[in-house]
């Protein structure tokens, strides 16, 4: 079984080269069938490893396994959290291939295939991201997954900032990837190996942690946040996942941020959790601190949104810091929550944005304002982002309402404040939108002067459409219904906590399962979403003015050289926190 | 000696994110980025490197006579350089739909994605 | 010997690399890059990886460089047209 | 953000990862140090396997899933650039008129052009033997292709070079790659696995059994994939123009 790890990316990849090849013989709907048979291919073979990841798998590239002294190639892993997350990926792709279905406009002449294509290679490349055991294979699989993303954020070239949104996200992204190398050559010149379990046993052989295990920590969590968008590393995002186009908007939100959380938390569980790593307190200073402003900044940068795929963007930003936070305190417990938050977000993000879409085909526009009360007519639209709404503020019996639950239940104390906050705001925004945009609620509100309208943007599609195709009804509708199974299957959490528990070092065994504090605490956000979006349809001067975060939104200025300066500021910040751990050790 | 070659590295990828903060126009931010890139080669390299050893190529060398640098890094090294080809590739293609849509190329003068 | 070599090669880099930041103009940069290129690929020889030289030969000091020039003479083209439009 | 501001920020976060990367650097082994455990695997592994040149058995043999990733990239790249580069809907081609080129570049690039290919296969065929390989043949014999553009103009370069031909080729070395790998899986190795083709004889074209086939196939996709990048660039600094008036 383990021999067929590989097949992951082979596969997709496979897919990929024989669209491109065929690409222009075959008319447009067979390359886009090709692409869906391909990706859902995958997705089958993942479920199939997933069934049978326990014990977990390993594979070595190659067949070549280690000798007495170790191997010469390639380790591939397939445990729970690796096979969920390819799992996770190749769903996504699929709804956003089947979402895309016949939709998009213009394909390149004579090459029909190339949208289908580029995303299989996405797909394979956050496959090869999820199962990389080996350091230096993992920097292969992240720069090819960012090297895609460039060209499907830019895919729409007519667009003025669709290029701006894709440029900037190449040169921060490419940047977090070159510090990530320095980072693995550091390490490689200390310990000599690649594989990143030898690298940890390298340095824990060592002895006790110095300057040059902080500074290759440092190197690689930069490039590692840059990807899940962890203040201050999180410029780009809003740039580039508010213009690109929505099927890829799904993939980025949905699922490649969210490898970056799970590349920190496979990093720092397999190189640098032993003695000779960074001790645990420090690496919880630095991913409590950081993801608690991500999670603050997020949300306040979300409420204050009128382009609703930035505000959804953001709102991607602020449960990356709730990730972060859950992760950092490196309690199983918080593991399992998130590994459920994720795959729950995952859904509901992914539907939240594919209703956008259909907006911008439908209307021609994604902006709140120039929107008000116009798409009273998309019912079925109506329903779901109200939906999607209650269940990113972690409504019950939602699987994020359940990942948060136990999350919220293991960090304790005030960071319980933290996740009812960014999530009730985040999903209040969203609630918002819907009584503006899907009822015409509320009187319109005015219109701020240092901001990014949604107004002037063209449909995806050929012309403005008539009515919403079924596939982009039923995409969404699909993938809230997953949100929704991952909460309420019986089973379900225990399984993923398992899964998630056998991988970890911690090895502790914990169960995942509905508590009363955790359904009074969703209900509790839930409640305050509401109340939030009642108060800001109800009275947009009080809670709604957009001057009002005007210093936080500043600081978005859409230019490179800023996000330039902010990484080497992030990587500095994650010094000055990891350090004092370092010493008091 | 002893740790020039880790400092040449450090300095290269520090004046790249210096030449990337503070450029006027985003042809030569993206040819800082390639400056940063080449900081990765030199550390890799150096790390790789042995006193008195030879290229790990055995066409015309007995194995074993003498030492060879490791070639691990070297093949790392090579992915890179490929890696950055490409990357500089798709970046100026970005550029240039920009200098098409914006009508510039100063990171100054785009305004579009704000707040 | 040896050594001596190599911090020369160094140097070299370094300073290639410091102009390539300090020439603001893109296309001098161009030709600027090209010269760290082949600067890289000497301390590459030098520090006996000659496939390593080899590549970055190919790609830093003329695959590279020939893009940004392209690049260069597109954007200057499109700002022609531009200005003549206005 | 005002210059001043992020000149400031430069400034914090630079001294940050400065003083980071001089204490690293302090604590790094120092520079030439015997110690290079996977080094030395790698070269007893590629000798076992009769391949002369370390660094090719590394790139297609021990870690040649690495090489896949990587091919995958230039793939994705040349996709990302054909599709980023395409015409948009408000652009139309010139024809570039045909420009006079003086004799004495004429007569060098055409006499460089074919040795320069012949230089850039002899290193991708001797890529398991001597230094260089498939990424440095290829992007040789590409970037060569390109001297007729320098010796003859833009519009021989165009015949010779069926942009949609060199796509497909990109495409299917890439499928080639893969399928070589893909029958160690069905042979009941491991993908990607050496073990399937005889050795040869040290130091000869035909050794180090799949490393010779999977560094031709490299050699195809670089100099398709670099011949596709630059052509999408050439035309768009000769051919395509935007609409007057646009």
């Amino acid at each position: 079984m383990h021999h067929l790890l590989p097949l992951l990316v082979a596969v997709p990849l496979l897919g990929a080269a024989l669209l491109v090849a065929m690409g222009r013989f075959v008319p447009r709907a067979a390359a886009e069938i090709t692409g869906c048979a391909v990706s859902g291919g995958t997705a089958a073979l993942a479920l199939v490893l997933l069934l049978n990841s326990s014990p977990p798998l390993v594979e070595w590239a190659g067949g070549r396994r280690p000798t007495s002294g170790g191997s010469v190639g390639i380790v591939l892993v397939g445990d729970g959290p690796a096979l969920g997350m390819a799992m996770l990926a190749s769903l996504l792709t699929l709804a956003a291939l089947a979402y895309s279905w016949r939709y998009f406009d213009e394909p390149p002449r004579g090459h029909a295939g190339s949208f289908p294509a580029l995303m299989l290679v996405f797909q394979g490349a956050m496959c090869g991201f999820a199962i990389a055991g080996d350091l230096f294979n993992a920097f292969v699989f992240f720069e090819l997954m960012s090297v895609v993303a460039y060209a499907l954020t830019g895919y729409r070239i007519d667009e003025a900032k669709a290029v701006q949104g894709a440029l900037t996200f190449g040169v921060v992204n490419s940047l977090g990837a070159y510090a990530l190398l320095m980072g693995i050559g550091l390490l490689y010149a200390r310990t000599g190996e690649l594989a990143m379990t030898r690298i940890g046993r390298g340095l824990d052989a060592h002895g006790a942690p110095d300057a040059l295990v902080l500074a290759s920590f440092v190197l690689v969590l930069t490039g590692l946040l840059v990807k899940a968008a962890a203040v201050p590393f999180h410029f780009w995002l809003p740039d580039a996942h508010a213009v690109a186009p929505t099927p890829v908007c799904m993939l980025l939100s949905g699922v490649m941020v969210e490898l970056g959380s799970y590349g920190v938390w496979r990093v720092y569980g397999t190189v640098f959790a032993g003695p000779g790593g960074i001790p645990a307190a420090g690496l919880t200073r630095a991913l409590v601190t950081l993801g608690t402003l991500t999670a603050v900044t997020g949300a306040a940068m979300c409420w204050y949104q009128r382009h609703i795929k930035r505000l959804l963007a953001y709102s991607t930003v602020a449960h990356t810091g709730l990730f972060l936070v859950g992760l950092g305190v490196l309690i199983p417990e918080g593991d399992d929550g998130i590994a459920l938050y994720i795959l729950g977000h995952a859904g509901v993000k992914a539907a939240l944005f594919a209703c956008a879409g259909a907006l911008l085909d439908r209307y021609g526009s994604v902006d709140e304002h120039a929107l008000h009360g116009r798409a009273r007519e998309l019912g079925a639209f109506a329903v779901m982002f109200a939906v999607g709404g209650l269940a990113l503020a972690g409504l019950p019996p939602f699987g994020t309402a359940l990942g948060k639950a136990i999350a919220e239940e293991s960090v304790g104390g005030p960071l319980t404040v933290v996740f009812v906050g960014a999530s009730a705001v985040t999903g209040g925004a969203v609630l918002r939108v819907t009584a503006r945009v899907f009822l015409g609620l509320g009187p319109r509100p005015r219109d701020a002067e240092y901001e990014t309208s949604g107004s002037d943007e063209r449909p995806e599609t050929r012309g403005i459409l008539r009515r919403v195709p079924d596939s982009m009804t039923a995409v969404p509708a699909v993938l809230l219904a997953a949100a929704f199974a991952a909460g309420v299957v019986p089973g379900f959490g225990d399984l993923v906590s398992r899964s998630v528990n056998e991988a970890g070092s911690g090895g502790a065994h914990a169960s995942a399962h509905w508590t009363l504090a955790g359904v009074l605490l969703g209900l509790l956000s839930a409640l305050l979403a509401v109340a939030l979006a009642a108060l800001a349809v109800a009275r947009p001067g009080r809670v709604g003015a957009p001057d009002r975060a005007l210093p936080l939104r500043r600081l978005q200025s859409g230019h490179v050289g800023d996000y330039v300066a902010w990484l080497l500021v992030g990587a500095t910040a994650l010094g000055a926190l990891a350090l004092p751990g370092l010493l008091g050790g | 000696m002893h740790v020039l070659p880790y400092l040449v590295a450090a300095y290269i990828f520090l004046a790249g994110c210096y030449g990337l903060a503070t450029s006027r126009n985003l042809i030569h931010a993206v040819g800082c980025l390639a400056v940063c890139q080449s900081a990765t080669y030199v550390l890799l390299l150096a790390v790789g490197y042995r006193d008195g050893a030879t290229a790990p190529v055995f066409s015309d060398l007995k194995p074993g006579s003498r030492p060879v640098v490791d070639p691990v890094v070297q093949a790392l090294t090579l992915t890179d350089i490929v890696v950055g080809a490409t990357v500089t590739a798709m970046l100026l293609a970005l550029v240039l739909q920009i200098a098409k849509r914006h009508g510039t190329v100063d990171p100054d003068e785009l305004r579009e994605l704000r707040g | 010997m040896a050594d001596a070599v190599i911090v020369v090669a160094l140097l070299l880099v370094a300073g290639s690399a410091t102009a390539a930041v300090a020439v603001r103009d893109p296309a001098r940069q161009a030709l600027v890059l090209s010269v760290l290129g082949v600067a890289l690929a000497v301390l590459f020889t030098v520090l006996q990886a000659p496939d390593v030289g080899l590549s970055q030969l190919a790609v830093g000091s003329a695959l590279t460089p020939l893009l940004i020039m392209l690049a260069v003479r597109k954007v200057r083209r499109c700002g022609r047209t531009g200005d003549e439009t206005r | 953000m005002s210059r001043r501001l992020r000149l400031w920020l430069l400034a914090v976060g630079g001294a940050g990862v400065t003083a980071l990367l001089v204490a690293a650097g302090l604590d790094l082994p120092s520079f030439g140090g015997p110690s290079h455990p996977y080094g030395d695997r790698a070269v007893r592994a590629s000798l076992a396997r009769h391949t002369a040149n370390t660094i090719a058995s590394v790139n297609f043999d021990q870690r040649a899933y690495d090489t896949l990733g990587e091919m995958g990239i230039l793939f994705a790249a040349v996709l990302g650039c054909v599709v980023l580069l395409r015409q948009a809907r408000d652009e139309h081609r010139a024809e570039p008129e045909p420009a006079e080129v003086a004799r004495p570049v004429r007569r060098y690039a055409l006499i460089v052009l074919p040795v320069a290919l012949v230089t850039g296969i002899y290193v991708v065929a001797h890529g398991q033997l001597s230094p260089g390989g498939g990424f440095q043949g290829g992007v040789v014999a590409a970037t060569a292709l390109h001297l007729l553009y320098l010796g003859a103009d833009y519009r021989a370069l165009e015949r010779v070079r069926p942009i949609g031909l060199f796509e497909a080729s990109d495409a299917l070395a890439v499928c080639a790659y893969l399928v070589l790998g893909l029958t160690g899986v069905l042979a009941g190795t491991a993908f990607l696995a050496n073990t399937l083709l005889p050795y040869g004889t040290f130091n000869t074209l035909a050794s180090g059994g799949i490393v010779p086939l999977l560094n031709a196939a490299v050699g195809v996709e670089v100099a398709s994939a670099v011949v596709v990048l630059l052509a999408g660039f050439l035309d768009q600094a000769v051919e395509i123009e935007e609409q007057q008036g646009s």
